[in-house]
């Protein structure tokens, strides 16, 4: 018995995580929260290639994950050192204090 | 002799350049350098003119170096009768403007690196022979204005609580907005007629593009009229010259002005004739609000340099409306009259800041019965004011009446109307000038200017008394220069215009 | 070269030798300026005697635009040129010569010669001029010298003030001839005086007395006729030569001049001749009635002038243009002798001009006196004195095209006759009533007394023989178109006007007493120049005032605060309002980051 | 509606809800483990499409490497559940909106199935090698730019969290 | 051949990781000596640079482009790391750490950069994307113990993650949607195939878009510029303005006229509302500004907004002028950024006077202004000319442009009010303080050759406008 799945579906699932990865990145205020939810963007993007790499048999997609979540571990090494850096300095995450600079 | 102009040209930014290295601590020598400059530009602006050939109405002593190949840009410059008339105002001009200078104390390096940068901007706009050159100078005069003005200019405190900073940063963006403005106007043109900023090839490859020259033209004559001060583009003007040192309203009111009426004649009629016959009409009606309502606001001003600012205001509508003719009379009207306003502006602006370097007060009801103390400058000024309100023997006299002539052979009633209104413009003009003049050099002598000095010494007198005497040299025989501008007006300007249909013509 | 230029460019090379060189002389400066003008007395006496036809030199090219516009520098050598010429430079040099003595120990000496050289100079061109824009050249040139010598003693605040509104209201009616010029060069093609009359036959009526109208304006101007006559009298705060070369003989009587020299214009037209009559007869019944309250020596003659050029160019106006020349040479004459004796007087009595100070002066100034009787009862037209002669040519013309003209010029006639005795009784009979003054009076030296006589003969003998029109007309008899009878009669009005002031103000202490309770409000209404000046300084306060503060007002409010203030201000506004965005909250950041992206997408890919 | 449909459904499902919460949640440490499971059912979606390897990196990676990084460094500051008002309304509201505009978007443009104009013949279920190869081939340099970057990544972390400063 | 085509990289690299490697050796050594020497190297490779001839095969199977596009932006960032090394050592006293980090941390965000100037694949665009902007991240927060450069540092990572967020998104799309990566395989395709492609392509291109508007701060992608300008250190935000914009810039020209020049109908209207957009907010956003490196914040976007007119022109004129535009532009802001180092103050205000009290720095920053506000003879002016000319070039064919062009007329009379209100506090202003200020002779030197470029680019532009043609030449476009 066949599956009726389609690419679509994948896309679909995809795309609704992504919707969720900038929603989260607009609604919370925690810096880590945020980091997350832009881990769930790049989460949706992988998914997304590496259905299309399924579905059109071309290998380069999955390739490309594989960069891209070498990328995103660097990328939250150095965002946590930040954060970590700032938390230091102003003893709080909340992205909304920091304001001091505006207009 | 081609290098001989474009020497004429360049020199003075040569020496800004060469002033740039010379040490801030020896001003002395670089007033020289500038004297120098200036002078010996003069000097071979009249040779050229000497050697002009009156016959010819083309471009002369043409000189042209490959610039930008990619563009179609030549560093191209050349002199026709029009343009040989507005260089020898430049080098005249700045030559005085130069002598005038040394009432300047502070900072004297910047301020003649500048004023020979502007210079050379200047006359480099008049010469040029290239689309993009004559844009490249025509903006090149941006950063000397607005320093020259914003260091060394004075505004006395609470005219409408304005700083000379709101002047200059006022006359730098319009006369900017006005240049992007023209800039898109010009660039299409470069399209329109096959990819050439050399104004002679574009004339020709327009002739019969199918370019709707109206918005084009309408782009051009506003954009220049901003510089030109054209209503209602006008209220940077005379608050721009009150607030600017002596030789820089010399060089704005006299020359750099004349930028904006020089590119509509060189570039907008020429290229444009379909254009600018669509647009005509409503210039000669701005003409008359700047004739009659400059000359009106300047009724009522009371600074002295207000009064000269709105006056050359109104003298800009003059050349306006000879534009607007379309008619060699009236254009070539126009052109001589760039030269006599730019001579008379120059003189009048000269002697106001002799006073007011003395007085620090240029406000004419503080003044009275100067005449006594200065009777020199009061002469030179009794003279530079009979000359603007167009007495004969003054060089603005042929040229008004040039202009009228133009205009009222233009035939049809609107040009009837703005005749008289100009003609009765003379009449304001003699009003508010006499006013100030009978006020502050006329009348019981005021013992606070005792400590007045007249200009003595021949040294001192030669600026005033070399415009005096072009201006009479002129006035009494406008043909000197006429001829030269009158074929170039009638080949360069208007062979593709027919010319109105005049009344006279139908008499004929 | 044409001996012409000679008389028309020595003054100038006077005028300029003087304020070039020798401004530190004063005796070079007053000779340079005296023998350029005597020079030119000198030609002109040669080619008045000179038998034959005259031959005018030939023009320069002075401004020339293609075909379209041609502008001659020329000379124009006729009879009309030359009568003229021969009084301005006759007059002219009796003047100069006056001038020696009169201004003695001025400290502006040279640069009154200069000025008066740059008069004469300008004067000639006007005389000479061969076409519209030379002569309106000079025409501007005389206003403008005029203004420098009526502004002479520029220190003076009413002298200040005389220059200009005499420049300025001479230029009211320069604007309105430049556009007749204007229009009359549009329906013709040219300026020339030579090349005009052939072609004016092709102007329709209509056009044509518009034409004759507007250059009419200049002559309203320059000859100050009502409404434009306000600035004569002022113009007497110069000084005394001035007042007698400019504002007497020859200056005000350019208008006339021209308006004979372009005679062609105007005669075919009924319409501005019709007006330029009325405009005369009024100005001269006017300016007489004023005459007749004031108190200033010299602006009793100020007024008497302004009813003279009435007279004159009421003339032009009946189609007279030979006695209008006619009178203005005599006029030139006698009216120079009174201002000259009246100088004198004033020189006498130390810079004083009120009549009420002065009497009884015939004892101390006999010469003075004598030449002063002449003057005046040549003005008054008394056989056989010039006035008669040439007012009597004007009167009789009046006649016979329009009663009513001539009643006021008659009127006229009579009040000259008053008025004039008002001032000679004043002045010389009756006591004296400054005693100081009086005792410190003296006769005025030969420069100053020589040129008197030398006028008076003229004002004597200038009608003569009817010699000016003879010789105007070019020797043929005018049809003796009136009997003699006539002019005699006439006779009688001077007659009355001199026993009556007589009668009032030949006494040991004449005042106007009488004649104020006699007249009541109408004298105060002459006493005030019918309140003119008021008039138009009013209507330059309140009208012109009112608009140019407008314009000024719209220009600083309008233009630049809502105008250009409101365009800067929006900008920056919308600046500041676009900053808001960037109100430094990463969340904010985010949204509007998303916004974009999901606008952009639906922009692009869903519509 | 076979065996592997299901777990489609189940894992996307299941993904979807953990990253909800990991949104909604107050306590970031809840949020961490939220996440940890979501990249745990990612995997399985990676496995349902035959990218073992990707698979399992993304366990090694994500659910390890990661995570741990996560829960340390809020362990580190130990953040509790900080946040009074847990969210700023406009913000949700915000994010709801542009969240909302994007799926809706998506609509439209996968109404139609997603099609490439090129497809390829790999057979990905065929083994590592076809997928590491061209790692080291193909992509090799990227893959060395990559090398670099981790190389930045590391000195970074050291400058930014170092302790002296000289 | 790889190893020829990515020499500069190597040097680079190897420089970089020298640097960390001496650090490590032999800590506490001369920081100011070693980012001179630093900075004099990078110099001599960029000499080094014009030894080299482009290559016209693809390289790294097909991923990489040495041709003279790639050479001219390799040169200019060369360029840029130098002077900003320079900067760097000018700023060393004031990093409470890790100098040489710093300076080795440029060299390795250069190298992104010099990589992002040959990149012919979307994969290999992402990698070195991301190393130029994470090393950013750091770079920004650098100075760790101020509150705003780690604020920066925050807004900058965030946002930047987002956009790559985004930029991932889109390639995944591109790829599924045509199945490759390889630009040129991909304008093949799209060539290939007529009509207006799929929904779901476009939303990939528009995504790929998304990411590097935000590199270039285009609205409504440049909400991040002018916190992170003003917060940043000196020579970072100077390496942002110049360097970072011009990858941006270098990739958007590589993607949108190599790969996806077939498509051009779509995404053309898409960059001439966005560049019209930004020049307003650019402009408008900067009138008031009383911090100067915020105040170049705007600006930065004003001039993306300018540099997307030539893009949207979408003609080889257009892609020329971006090109001399970026170069000159480096040239002008890096100058003003020397000077901001060397006076060390950010409050407008703070520069009344600047001219007396140093007359070179006054000329200097009075100088790169007028070139900013694109007034002759400075370079700027021929630049915004070529804009112009572009953008009316394009609307001889689509009046929609003339449009553009008054939206930037309008643009250079506003930018020159508030550029020429810095002129006046140097030159017009009263001094507050009237210490004359010392400048190191490196710092002259560095000085010297911003303005002989600005003016000597402004006067005699045929060098550059040559080289810039050339480049812009491997796009074939008309």
């Amino acid at each position: 018995m066949t599956s009726e799945l389609t690419l679509n579906h994948y896309l679909w699932v995809s795309g609704l995580l992504f919707a969720l990865g900038i929603a989260g990145v607009i609604i919370r205020r925690n810096a880590l929260v945020i980091f997350m939810a832009l881990e769930m963007n790049l989460n949706a993007a992988n998914l997304a290639l590496i259905a299309f790499s399924k579905y059109n048999k071309i290998v380069d997609g999955q390739v490309f994950v594989f960069f891209i979540i070498a990328i995103a571990a660097a990328e939250v090494a150095v965002g946590l050192a930040i954060i970590v850096a700032l938390y230091k300095r102003k003893q709080t995450v909340s992205v909304n204090e920091l304001n001091s600079m505006r207009l | 002799m081609e290098n001989l102009l474009t020497i004429a040209i360049l020199l003075p930014l040569a020496s800004a350049f060469l002033a740039f290295l010379l040490p801030a601590k020896k001003p002395g020598a670089i007033r020289a350098l500038a004297l120098f400059a200036t002078g010996v530009s003069l000097l071979l602006t009249l040779y050229i003119f000497s050697q002009f050939d009156r016959q010819n109405a083309g471009y002369q002593f043409v000189k042209s170096i490959e610039w930008l190949p990619s563009f179609g840009i030549h560093l191209k410059f050349g002199v026709d009768g029009i343009s040989m008339v507005l260089l020898l105002l430049v080098g005249i001009v700045s030559f005085c403007g130069a002598l005038v200078s040394h009432e300047i104390h502070d900072r004297e390096k910047e301020y003649y690196i500048l004023f020979l940068a502007l210079t050379s901007g200047i006359s480099g706009t008049f010469c040029a022979m290239d689309m993009f050159f004559f844009y490249f100078f025509y903006e090149l005069a941006v950063i000397p204005m607005y320093l020259l003005i914003g260091m060394y200019g004075s505004l006395p405190a609470g005219k409408h609580g304005r700083t000379k900073e709101y002047a200059t940063m006022k006359l730098t963006l319009y006369l900017t907005a006005g240049a992007v403005l023209a800039l898109v106007g010009l660039l299409t043109m470069y399209y329109a007629g096959g990819r050439t900023f050399d104004m002679v090839q574009l004339r020709e490859n327009l002739r019969g593009s199918g370019l709707n020259q109206k918005w084009v033209f309408a782009a051009l004559l506003f954009g220049f009229g901003f510089l030109a001060s054209l209503f209602p583009f006008h209220t940077w003007s005379p608050i721009g010259y009150a607030a600017a040192p002596t030789a820089a309203s010399m060089m704005h009111a006299g020359v750099l002005k004349k930028l904006g009426t020089y590119g509509i004649i060189r570039l907008a009629l020429p290229l444009l004739p379909e254009g600018a016959r669509q647009w005509v009409d409503l210039l000669a009606i701005l003409a008359c609000f700047n004739i009659l309502y400059a000359g009106l606001a300047a009724l009522t001003q009371k600074d002295w340099k207000f009064v000269i600012g709105y006056s050359s205001v109104s003298h800009m509508g003059y050349i306006m409306l000879g534009i607007a003719t379309l008619n060699v009379v009236g254009v070539t009207g126009a052109v001589l009259l760039m030269f006599a306003h730019g001579v008379m502006a120059a003189l009048t602006f000269s002697l106001i800041g002799f006073f007011y370097h003395q007085t620090h007060n240029r406000n004419v009801p503080d003044l009275s019965g100067l005449a006594r103390k200065i009777p020199f400058i009061g002469v030179c000024m009794v003279m530079a004011v009979m000359a603007s309100s167009g007495l004969p023997g003054f060089a603005n006299f042929a040229s008004e009446v040039m202009v009228f002539i133009g205009a009222w052979s233009q035939g049809s009633t609107l040009f009837r109307i703005a005749t008289i209104c100009a003609v009765w413009g003379i009449v304001v003009t003699a009003t508010y000038l006499l006013w100030a003049v009978r006020t502050s050099f006329f009348g019981p002598f005021d013992e606070k200017w005792n400590m007045l000095n007249d200009a003595t010494t021949l040294k001192q007198k030669f600026p005033y008394a070399l415009l005096l005497v072009v201006l009479l040299v002129v006035g009494f025989w406008p043909r000197t220069l006429i001829d030269i501008i009158k074929p170039s007006v009638a080949k360069q300007v208007l062979s593709q215009t027919v010319e109105p249909k005049t009344a006279m013509v139908e008499t004929r | 070269m044409n001996p012409v230029w000679i008389i028309l460019f020595a003054p100038l090379c006077a005028a300029a030798v003087i304020t070039l060189l020798t401004r530190k002389s004063q005796t070079f400066s007053a000779l340079i300026s005296c023998a350029a003008i005597l020079t030119g007395f000198v030609i002109t006496m040669q080619l008045f005697l000179q038998k034959g036809e005259w031959v005018s030199p030939a023009p320069l090219q002075w401004l020339v635009v293609g075909d379209l516009v041609k502008i001659e520098f020329g000379a124009t050598i006729d009879r009309l040129s030359i009568l003229m010429l021969l009084v301005v430079t006759g007059v002219g040099s009796a003047i100069h010569i006056y001038s020696l003595g009169y201004m003695k120990g001025d400290p502006g000496f040279s640069r009154f010669f200069a000025c008066l050289s740059l008069f004469t100079f300008s004067m000639l061109g006007i005389v000479l001029s061969n076409n519209f824009i030379q002569i309106f050249i000079f025409w501007e040139l005389v206003g403008v010298s005029s203004y420098l010598l009526i502004g002479f003693w520029f220190e003076k605040h009413s002298a200040a003030e005389a220059g200009k509104k005499a420049f300025l209201t001479n230029r009211i009616g320069d604007f309105g001839m430049m556009l007749g010029v204007l229009l009359l060069w549009t329906n013709t093609g040219t300026f020339s005086f030579a090349e005009l009359p052939a072609k004016i036959a092709a102007i329709p009526a209509g056009t044509l007395s518009v034409i004759g109208v507007l250059i009419f304006c200049g002559a309203v101007g320059k000859s100050a006729q009502f409404p434009l006559h306000v600035w004569l009298p002022d113009a007497m705060e110069g000084p005394t030569p001035v007042s007698a070369l400019i504002h007497a003989a020859t200056m005000v009587a350019a208008g006339v001049y021209m308006l004979c020299r372009v005679s062609f214009v105007i005669l075919p037209s009924e319409t501005a001749l019709t007006l330029i009559a009325w405009i005369g007869g009024i100005t001269a019944l006017m300016a007489a009635t004023i005459a007749i309250a004031q108190n200033d020596i010299k602006r009793i003659l100020a007024y008497s002038t302004l009813s003279q050029l009435g007279y004159m160019v009421m003339a032009v106006g009946l189609a007279g243009i030979t006695p209008a020349m006619f009178h203005l040479t005599t006029h030139a004459f006698f009216k120079a002798l009174l201002f000259l004796g009246a100088g004198s007087v004033i020189h006498a009595m130390h810079h004083e001009q009120d009549i009420w100070k002065m009497g009884g002066l015939w004892k101390k100034t006999p010469i003075t006196f004598i030449t002063f009787l002449i003057g005046t009862l040549a003005l008054a037209g008394v056989y056989p004195l010039s006035g008669f002669y040439s007012k009597d040519q004007i009167l009789l013309l009046a006649l016979e095209h329009n009663k009513v003209l001539f009643a006021m010029g008659a009127f006229t006639a009579f009040l000259t006759a008053y008025y004039m005795g008002r001032e000679c009784f004043v002045v010389f009979f009756g006591k004296p009533r400054d005693n100081h003054a009086y005792d410190h009076a003296h006769e005025s030296p030969l420069v100053m007394t020589l040129p008197l006589v030398f006028l008076a003969v003229l004002s004597i003998a200038g009608g003569w023989g009817e010699y000016v029109p003879n010789f105007l007309t070019g020797g043929e008899e005018l049809e003796a178109h009136h009997e003699a009878w006539k002019g005699f009669a006439l006779l009688l009005v001077p007659a009355a006007g001199f026993l009556l002031s007589a009668k009032i103000y030949l006494k040991a202490n004449p005042s106007d007493a009488p004649v104020k309770a006699a007249l009541g409000r109408a004298w105060t209404w002459v006493e005030n120049k019918y309140y003119f000046d008021e008039l138009y300084a009013w209507i330059i306060k309140y009208v012109q005032g009112t608009i140019a503060t407008l314009c000024e007002l719209f220009d600083r409010w309008v233009l630049q605060k809502f105008g250009i203030g409101g365009l800067a201000g929006t900008t920056s506004v919308a600046g500041k309002t676009l900053r808001l965005l960037q109100t430094g909250n990463i969340q904010s950041y985010a949204f509007m980051f998303g916004l974009g992206v999901t606008v952009i997408i639906y922009y692009v890919v869903v519509k | 509606m076979n065996f592997h449909d299901t777990l489609f459904w189940f894992f996307s499902i299941a993904m979807l809800l953990c990253g909800v919460l990991v949104i909604a949640n107050r306590n970031p440490v809840a949020s961490a483990m939220c996440l940890v499971l979501m990249f745990l059912f990612m995997a399985g979606l990676f496995v349902l499409l035959e990218a073992f390897f990707i698979a399992a990196i993304q366990v090694l990676v994500y659910a390890g490497a990661v995570m741990v990084l996560f829960l340390f460094v809020i362990m580190l500051l130990d953040i509790k559940a900080s946040e009074r008002r847990r969210f700023a309304y406009l913000g949700v509201l915000g994010g709801v909106v542009v969240a909302g505009a994007f799926v809706w978007e998506l609509r439209i443009i996968l109404s139609k199935p997603v099609t490439s104009l090129q497809t390829g013949t790999a057979d990905l279920s065929a083994g590592l090698e076809n997928v590491v190869k061209p790692l080291f081939q193909h992509y090799m340099l990227p893959f060395e730019v990559t090398a670099l970057l981790l190389l930045v990544a590391m000195v970074g972390v050291v400058l930014l969290s170092k302790k002296d400063l000289k | 051949m790889n190893l020829y085509a990515t020499q500069l990289e190597c040097l680079l690299v190897i420089l970089g990781i020298g640097t960390l490697l001496t650090d490590a050796f032999r800590p506490g050594g001369n920081r100011r000596a070693l980012g001179y020497t630093l900075a004099t190297l990078v110099f001599i490779t960029l000499l080094y640079s014009f030894t080299i001839h482009p290559v016209n095969e693809t390289l790294f199977h097909k991923m990489y482009r040495l041709d003279a596009f790639a050479l001219f932006f390799k040169r200019l960032f060369l360029l840029a790391t130098a002077f900003v090394l320079l900067m760097g050592a000018e700023f060393a006293e004031r990093f409470e750490t890790g100098v040489a980090e710093f300076y080795a941390l440029v060299l390795l965000a250069a190298t992104g950069m010099l990589i992002i100037a040959s990149v012919n694949d979307f994969i290999l665009l992402f990698v070195a994307l991301e190393l130029v902007t994470i090393t950013f991240y750091v770079l920004t927060s650098f100075l760790r113990r101020q509150t705003q450069s780690l604020e920066a540092g925050t807004k900058y990572l965030i946002l930047g993650a987002l956009s790559s967020g985004f930029t991932v998104y889109g390639i995944a799309y591109i790829f599924g949607t045509t199945g490759t990566t390889n630009f040129d395989k991909l304008a093949g395709i799209l060539h290939a195939q007529a009509g207006t492609p799929v929904p779901p392509f476009i939303l990939g291109m528009l995504l790929v878009l998304t990411g590097l508007g935000f590199k270039i701060a285009s609205v409504p992608f440049q909400i991040w510029a002018p916190d992170v300008y003003q917060g940043a250190p000196t020579p970072v935000t100077a390496f942002l303005a110049v360097g970072s914009k011009a990858a941006g810039f270098a990739l958007l020209l590589r993607v949108m006229l190599a790969g996806l020049l077939p498509v051009a109908s779509v995404w053309m209207p898409v960059i001439l509302v966005l560049s019209a957009a930004t020049l307003v907010y650019g402009n408008l956003g900067a009138i008031s500004q009383r911090n100067i490196k915020r105040l170049l914040g705007y600006s930065s976007i004003g001039h993306a907004g300018y540099m997307l007119m030539g893009l949207a022109a979408v003609n080889q004129l257009g892609a020329q002028a971006v090109m001399f535009y970026l170069a000159q532009y480096a040239f002008t802001n890096l100058c003003a950024f020397l000077v901001i180092v060397a006076v060390g103050r950010n409050e407008i205000s703070e520069y009344a006077g600047l001219g007396k009290r140093s007359p070179i720095l006054g000329a200097a920053l009075f100088l790169a202004m007028a070139s900013l506000a694109g007034v002759p003879p400075l370079s700027g002016f021929f630049g915004k000319f070529q804009l112009f000319a572009a953008v009316i070039q394009a609307a001889q064919t689509d009046s929609r442009f003339y449009v553009l062009a008054l939206i930037g007329s309008g643009a250079v009379v506003v930018s020159l009010y508030y550029y020429f209100n810095v002129a006046r506090a140097i030159y017009i202003e009263e001094a507050t303080d009237i210490t004359p200020l010392p400048i190191s002779l490196p710092m002259r030197a560095a000085l010297y050759v911003c303005m002989i470029a600005m003016l000597g680019l402004g006067i005699y532009q045929r060098p550059l406008v040559e080289a810039a043609t050339l480049a812009a030449g491997v796009f074939g476009l008309r």
